[in-house]
């Protein structure tokens, strides 16, 4: 029974910034919580006072049924890969992966087992007699990383633990990861994983929910689909995604019993589904949302219900897709498409865009809530 | 970093003109003594190594050596240990922790001096305060100062005493250990004895390594201790080496045989200097490698 | 080359002196006086004070002695001319100053002992000797009379024993005192000195194991406690001890020029008193004395006559020997001891005892007879004695065979 | 049991655990203080027998282990203030500061300077000349004061302070130099690098980097060195003959002569006076031993 | 000018390990050229070499028309993020970004202007009075970036500059980046600039050109959208891309003139213009490679030229995508569709995978080079 409870949690710190106000959020027992969230939102400071490196000043945290407010760290059962690797650098790789199964006094052939097991994973098996100073970024990383996984605690605390290994090497780690997540499970022994990361597939992929902070203060609480598709606020809707959802100024009229939305570049018609959810709105300004790949850049498009007619600044090509931006009225917006479908599009020329207006969301100004939902 | 020849050289220079300008003459000037039969009052006549073969012959000579062995064997660990215990309970962030390093710095500070003699002599005085809480456990009195076999002890203890400046030099030491790292082990689950043992120390060793050098060669030349409180006695059974050398060099004016006694405890200096330099690379963790 | 000479050279025709001395508040309160009204009665001589306490200051003047940057005028402990002029050319030679220093104010016999080589090295200061001091108090409570005899001594150990305590002895010898206790019964005994015109030991095996079984004896007899005893209490002067400042020992044998110190340790009003020589073992006189200390000149002074009228200012001057009294005990000079007299400041213990020094000064002192040397060696043989680490026959083996050595070594 | 009632349940253990705990660490700090404050005691005695001394008589100086004096009398204070020279006390203690302060400035320095000089550049011959740099320490210093004695009357240096401060400027105090070479050799190079692409020259990484880092080290260095100066004695013994230019540690021997009865209540109350600077340096200085900082610039 | 040339460059570190086996590169100047490459591949190295920070055991480096080789760090007019950001602990925000510029002699007035601006386009206005420990992760690595931002060098080093940074942020700082790059050479000074990352975005949309290095040596410098489509070698083809490329084990084979290539699960027609390619390798065992955007799930598929059948093991949303992972005949394939498009595939059921063969890429398997191109 490892879940974590947060109830009210606030800390503040030394120099009297008050970093989080009253978080409270519960992780159920071998769930898998991703935290993401704009750099200084207090992710790390979170991870670590569930840790019990930080005290905290407000509130309470619970880890099984056990308040461990007063606990120490090594009681708490955890195992933590630190933003900052924090790697003893008087030790070899191998003896900073060692030493937590050493405390514990666990078997010196079954430290050994684990601990080359997790290197041959972590693909550091040559470099197990280095000490941190002789190796990469990315190898200290995972020398991290693999301080954690050796270890079989029931909370892993993932803090930012890919962020320096290159896209392959990130997705087989990530694999790494949950293998061991479902293994555990499989065992009966499932551990509770606490993840942040900045990486949006990350989030998206490993998540069984995503928790969204921003500045000290839970903003939604959600599978990642959900985050995804249905944002409850204007920064999740924003900060969700990449390239982000294309946010602009709006306002809701009515013609002739018809609800549209007008935004910079055109007036477009809301279908009746959205148009429901916003008609109390009528006249007033909102934050209009919709995702770049909801935008189609086509002269002729079956599935639009509306356009803009935008002139092409840039296009960034991806390979595998290309981002438009595209300057409608004044207003800059992205437009994610297939290479293979979109062809020809030259900077400079004026286009029309067509808008999929079933997957648009409309803010509330004040609340900033998700009126569309 | 990468640096021209030159500039290292540059930054070395006033050490460098010191050592020629008021090291090296000295230094020789020593060395050519101990092959002389210099007195002082009249110029010295070289003697070669009669007075290295002297010294050889001599009784008191071994047994001071002995005594300052085993002194040097007592006091290095001990006081070693002391003041990094002390230091790493200092090192914790308690109230009044100002308070108490100037407190324990304090017996640092008195030095040799007077008191420092008196209260020794009141601590082991066979009337003294040890042997009244010997009493109150109903251990006989023992005469500290007075039984060759235990005076050794009491100069040590004063040694030991004195651990304010190891003390300090760890202080600052265990103030460079990064705070991640002690984070890191709490996660793993180290106990504070694990993590001092594992974390803290290799951590430190490099000063570890100072401290350790610094007082083999202090406790070599220990000179004070001694002199301020038993004088060399009784029996010459805290007769230290340095308390030969002082003898011959400034009471009896010997000075070419003092200077001869004073290579020999330079060589013998330099081999168990040598030996650590030799042991270093096994356990002194340099976060900076060349 | 900024030695002592250079110093002298003042501007303006003024004569700079440097005069060095050790010693404590009082006596540098005093010679500090005495050198002002020297200035006021020779204008166009400056002295440069340079003093301090004894601790180093032995050092100090080996090293300016090396150094060749001594003072003009010093004061030097007596033995150490022998250590700083072995061939008489350490020091200025006196003999040659004769007009302004007057040398028939002195005992020929103490001259003699500053004499090297025919060379005048320093005038005497003051005589000192080894004298005995009772506690009064202390013989009292045990209802000893103050002995004149060994005898007498024995029966007050008894009664210091049976009436005061265990821990209670009628005299306190530490190594140094011990050794020359067994001196002062070879020398009562034997009549003649410990180390010879020869520099040889005078005193055969046989003659010296019986000196050490006295000292033995002594200690059997609860006379003066043992070395284990006095050494528990750690390496501490013997007017430091607890026992002696508490009354516990009641007899010291010691330099009357050191007396005050003795005096002024004892706790409440314990009364000292000077003693006799004590006798009862040989027929013959015995007793240890010496100059304590002498004032040379610098051989390399730009400034002999002015440093020589400094010198004899000091030790003749009436104003000034009233001014200094006596800060470095008994003048030797006798102008000096009749200013004293007169002004009758010369009483109590240190007086006392130096008129019983004077008395008798002993069957003479071997310069070398002090040396640090050999005073180790004393202190060595009585301790490893005192401690049972030999026997009084090693004992005396150990003792002649380093100390000719030493001697020989010396006298080269 | 309904759920309201197993969180009561559970909140009351939890309090009763927080309790417990708070107890705990209660008794567990109340007994780290005992402790300290015990052996700190026995530590700071001799300074509070000292000041108790101060106004004692001889023989109960040397008869009485208690602190508390059978009367106070100041005179101890005001006699030895007053000395039985022509200067009193107060000129020591400028002559002292005269020598302490430039000596501890210079030493710093100097020492910083080839400490960095060793740690941080290849030097040709550098194992050597480091071994030189360790044996410097190794020679009991005893039999090298005639000899420097000598010297430094060849340099006319005599009863002046240069003899005691100028060899510092040549960091011969090679005690130092190896320590801050250790304390350099255990901080990442990674700062440095950074100031090197930032522009700075070597001399401008040790100020502007390394020395604030290497603060309570080189607070140490300082400490030490006003100390040690402070108490030196033979040193200006030998090298000083101008009473006028004592330092203390001299000035305070002045009145103790093996012979003489001495006033030990005045020599107590100086020695008192005396470690007055050296305590308040300490207390001061020992403020800097903040926090290492090193690390919470790098990353790994 | 400050064009950067690497001269068969190698580093042998003091422990033996050689991490750079002879490099011969040309950055041109004004050039924005990105490494990428597995973690420990050097590029680290490779920065820290061109900076002067690190003895190089071979070779020789030019900036401009000078051999740098001796030359100090500090003259050799750069700039640079440290992927550790060796930040000055005891300075704050504010000084650690004015400290390059003090130590030029920069007056007071413009340092101050340029610090500030700086932090505002970081968004660490707030910060600049704290110091490195008072800050999150990605404060401190913004500060690093700062401290290199506001000097104007002639060459800019950065390594993994924006790792720690969340989405929404990281783009802005790119746009940030790319913006100074612009403005420098319209002023007429331009910078060339060498960026390591391993944000594949990053690397496709700031880089000129892309240097591909494996284990310390040039795997392929091109242009981004060529190291996509035209992957000289194997190494460039897994790497690139993310998910990567399909790989296979494949053989190509001869039936009635036509050639085929042959891989689990299936045998390809190749289209006329790869047959030609590989025709020399008929017989002969290949790698076979296609991205996953070029494998279409669906029942019937005009587009495709040939399929194989798989069974879905996993089916990864991302919001605007998803990815199939799919077994067929004992290899992984995985599958990159548009959910849109693509509806109602379910984990553990076979479906027809189409496979767009113009676009696929066939490998030597001993000199790992795409015989494709
Ligand atoms: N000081 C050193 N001593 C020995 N080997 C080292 C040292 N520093 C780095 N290495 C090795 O050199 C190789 C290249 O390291 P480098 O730091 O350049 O990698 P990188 O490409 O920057 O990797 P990352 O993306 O993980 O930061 C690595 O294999 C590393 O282990
Ligand atoms: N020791 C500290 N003292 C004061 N403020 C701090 C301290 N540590 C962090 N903060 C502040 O608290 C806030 C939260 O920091 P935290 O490290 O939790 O952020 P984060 O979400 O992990 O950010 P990042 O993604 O950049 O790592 C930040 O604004 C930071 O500036
Ligand atoms: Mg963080
Ligand atoms: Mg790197």
């Amino acid at each position: 029974m490892a879940e974590v409870v947060l109830k009210s949690v606030e800390k503040q710190y030394p120099n009297g910034f008050k970093a989080v106000h009253g978080i409270d959020l519960e992780i159920k027992d071998g769930e898998f919580m991703v935290f993401v969230g704009p750099s200084g939102c207090a992710k790390s400071t979170t991870l670590r006072m569930v840790a019990g490196l930080e005290d905290i000043t407000g509130g309470e945290i619970w880890i099984g049924d056990k308040c461990v407010n007063e606990v120490q760290p090594k009681d708490r059962g955890i195992a933590m890969v630190f933003q900052n690797y924090a790697l003893y650098p008087h030790m070899t790789a191998y003896n900073n992966m060692a030493f937590g199964l050493q405390m514990s006094k666990t078997p010196k052939n079954i430290i050994d087992q684990r601990v080359r097991e997790a290197a041959k994973h972590l693909e550091i098996e040559d470099l197990l007699d280095r000490k941190p100073k002789e190796m990469s970024g990315g190898q200290r990383q995972r020398v991290a990383l693999g301080r954690a996984l050796v270890r079989k605690p029931d909370v892993f605390l993932f803090d930012e633990p890919l962020s320096n290994l290159d896209a392959k090497l990130r997705v087989s780690m990530r694999v790494r990861i949950q293998e061991l997540h479902e293994m555990l499970k499989a065992e009966g022994v499932p551990a509770t994983m606490i993840y942040v990361t900045h990486d949006q597939v990350e989030a998206m992929t490993m998540g069984d929910r995503i928790t969204v902070l921003n500045a000290g203060r839970i903003m939604q609480v959600d599978t990642p689909m959900n985050l995804y598709r249905k944002p409850e606020n204007l920064f999740v809707a924003g900060f969700i995604g990449a390239p982000s959802m294309n946010l602009v100024d709006g306002e809701i009229v009515e013609m002739g019993g018809k609800v549209f939305v007008s935004i910079p570049g055109g007036v477009l018609p809301l279908p009746e589904e959205k148009a429901e959810k916003v008609r109390s709105h009528v006249g007033k300004k909102i934050k209009f949302g919709l995702r770049p790949e909801d935008i189609i850049a086509n002269e002729v498009h079956e599935g639009g219900e509306g356009f803009v007619t935008g002139s092409v600044r840039v296009v960034e090509q991806m390979g595998n897709e290309e981002f438009i931006y595209f300057n409608a009225a004044g207003t800059q917006f992205i437009a994610r498409v297939n290479p293979e479908q979109v062809k020809n599009i030259r900077k400079g020329e004026d286009y029309r865009f067509w808008f999929n207006l079933a997957k648009c969301h409309m803010f509330d100004l004040e609340t900033e809530e998700n009126l569309t939902l | 970093m990468k640096g021209k020849k030159y500039e290292g050289l540059l930054y070395i220079t006033p050490w460098l003109i010191g050592l020629v300008v008021f090291t090296a003459f000295p230094f020789f000037a020593s060395l050519f003594f101990s092959f002389t039969d210099y007195n002082l009052m009249s110029s010295p006549n070289f003697v070669g190594i009669d007075n290295y073969k002297t010294m050889f012959q001599t009784e008191l000579f071994w047994k001071s050596f002995g005594i300052t062995m085993s002194y040097v064997f007592i006091t290095v660990p001990m006081k070693l240990a002391f003041a990094l215990f002390i230091a790493y309970i200092l090192n914790f962030k308690l109230k009044a922790v100002n308070f108490f390093r100037t407190a324990y710095y304090m017996p640092s500070i008195l030095g040799g001096s007077v008191a420092v003699a008196v209260l020794w002599r009141f601590l082991f005085a066979d009337t003294g305060l040890v042997n009244m809480i010997l009493a109150l456990f109903g251990v006989d009195s023992i005469s500290w100062l007075g039984n060759p076999d235990y005076a050794i002890f009491t100069i040590s203890l004063l040694r030991v005493w004195q651990f304010g400046s190891p003390m300090v030099i760890f202080l600052a030491a265990l103030k460079n250990v990064p705070e991640s790292l002690y984070e890191a082990a709490r996660i793993d689950g180290a106990s504070k004895v694990k993590t001092f043992i594992r974390v803290t120390l290799p951590m430190i060793t490099p000063v570890l390594f100072f401290n350790f050098i610094m007082q083999l060669v202090q406790a070599f030349q220990e000179f004070n201790g001694p002199y301020i409180i038993t004088g060399g006695g009784p029996l010459n059974s805290t007769y230290l080496f340095p308390l030969y050398i002082y003898d011959n060099a400034f009471r009896y004016f010997r000075m070419g045989y003092s200077s001869a006694l004073s290579w020999f405890l330079f060589v013998v200096i330099m081999v168990f200097t040598l030996l650590a330099f030799k042991s270093e690379k096994h356990w002194v963790h340099y976060t900076e490698v060349e | 080359n900024k030695g002592g000479t250079d110093v002298g050279g003042g501007e303006g025709g003024e004569v700079k002196l440097r005069f060095s001395w050790w010693g404590g508040d009082e006596r540098h309160e005093a010679t500090l006086a005495a050198i002002r009204l020297f200035e006021d009665k020779n204008p166009g001589i400056k002295i440069e004070a340079e003093y301090g306490g004894w601790q180093g200051h032995q050092e100090k003047v080996t090293s300016q002695m090396v150094g060749n940057t001594a003072p003009d005028v010093l004061q030097v402990n007596w033995n150490w001319l022998y250590i700083f002029s072995k061939d008489g050319n350490g020091f200025y030679d006196l003999s040659t100053l004769t007009d302004h220093i007057n040398l028939d104010n002195y005992d020929p016999a103490l001259m003699d002992q500053t004499t090297i080589n025919g060379k005048i090295n320093g005038i005497p200061v003051g005589v000192t000797g080894k004298v005995f001091y009772f506690n009064k108090t202390a013989y009292d409570a045990a209802g000893a009379s103050i002995p004149t005899t060994f005898d007498e001594l024995y029966k007050a150990a008894e009664l210091f024993k049976t009436n005061l305590g265990n821990d209670y002895y009628p005299m306190d010898l530490d190594q140094y005192a011990a050794f020359l206790m067994s001196m002062y019964y070879l020398e009562q005994k034997h009549g003649k000195p410990f180390i010879n015109e020869e520099n040889v030991i005078n005193y055969s095996l046989g003659e010296l194991e019986e000196g050490f079984d006295f000292y033995l004896d002594l200690v059997d007899k609860g006379v003066v406690p043992s070395m284990e005893t006095r050494g528990a209490a750690g390496n501490v002067p013997m007017d430091q001890t607890p026992s002696w400042i508490q009354g516990k020992y009641g007899a010291t044998y010691e330099w009357d020029s050191a007396v005050a110190k003795f005096q002024a340790a004892l706790e409440g009003d314990q009364e000292l008193v000077t003693g006799d020589y004590l006798t009862g073992i040989g027929n013959n006189e015995s007793a240890l004395a010496k100059i304590s200390m002498v004032y040379s000149i610098n051989k390399n002074t730009k400034y002999p006559v002015e440093s020589a009228k400094l010198l004899e200012f000091l030790v003749s001057d009436p104003e000034a020997v009233e001014i200094l009294g006596t800060s470095r005990g008994v003048p030797a000079n006798a102008a000096a001891i009749e200013v004293l007299e007169g002004e009758g400041v010369l009483a109590g213990l240190n007086y006392e005892g130096n008129v019983k020094v004077r008395g008798f000064m002993g069957n003479g002192i071997s310069p070398y007879f002090e040396d640090s040397q050999l005073q180790n060696l004393y202190r060595t043989v009585m301790e490893e004695l005192g401690y049972g680490k030999i026997n009084a026959a090693q004992a005396a083996e150990k003792l002649t065979s380093e100390a000719n050595r030493m001697l020989a070594e010396l006298a080269k | 049991m309904n759920e309201q009632d197993r969180k009561k349940l559970i909140a009351e253990n939890d309090l009763r655990l927080r309790k417990r705990l708070a107890r705990r660490n209660g008794i567990n700090s109340g007994l780290r203080y005992f402790v300290l404050t015990f052996v700190g005691l026995l530590m700071l005695y001799p300074l509070i027998w000292l000041l108790g001394a101060s106004f004692k008589s001889n023989a109960e100086i040397f008869t009485s282990i208690g602190f508390l004096p059978s009367s106070f009398d100041f005179s101890g204070y005001v006699n030895g203030w007053k000395t039985s020279t022509e200067y009193t006390f107060t000129t020591y203690f400028i002559n002292t500061f005269k020598i302490v302060i430039p000596k501890v400035i210079v030493t710093v320095i100097s020492v910083t300077l080839t400490a960095y000089g060793f740690a941080r550049f290849k030097i040709p011959g550098k194992k050597f000349l480091f071994s030189i740099l360790i044996a410097t320490l190794l020679l009991p210093n005893l039999v090298l004061r005639i000899p420097q004695y000598i010297m430094f009357n060849s340099f006319n240096w005599l009863d002046s302070y240069k003899p005691l401060i100028v060899p510092s400027a040549f960091a011969v105090d090679a005690f130092f130099v190896f320590m801050v070479i250790q304390f350099m050799r255990g901080i990442p190079k990674d700062l440095e690098e950074a100031a090197t692409i930032d522009g700075c020259n070597s001399i401008q990484v040790l100020t502007k980097i390394l020395m604030p880092i290497l603060k309570p080290a080189l607070i140490s260095v300082a400490l030490f060195q006003f100390m040690w100066t402070m108490n030196d004695f033979l040193g200006p013994l030998i090298y000083i003959s101008s009473v006028r230019k004592y330092p203390v540690s001299i000035a305070l021997k002045m009145s103790m002569d093996a012979s003489a009865l001495v006033h030990w209540n005045q020599v107590i109350a100086l020695s008192v006076i005396a470690l007055v600077p050296s305590l308040v340096v300490f207390f001061l200085a020992q403020r800097h031993f903040v926090d290492g900082i090193t690390s919470s610039g790098i990353k790994g």
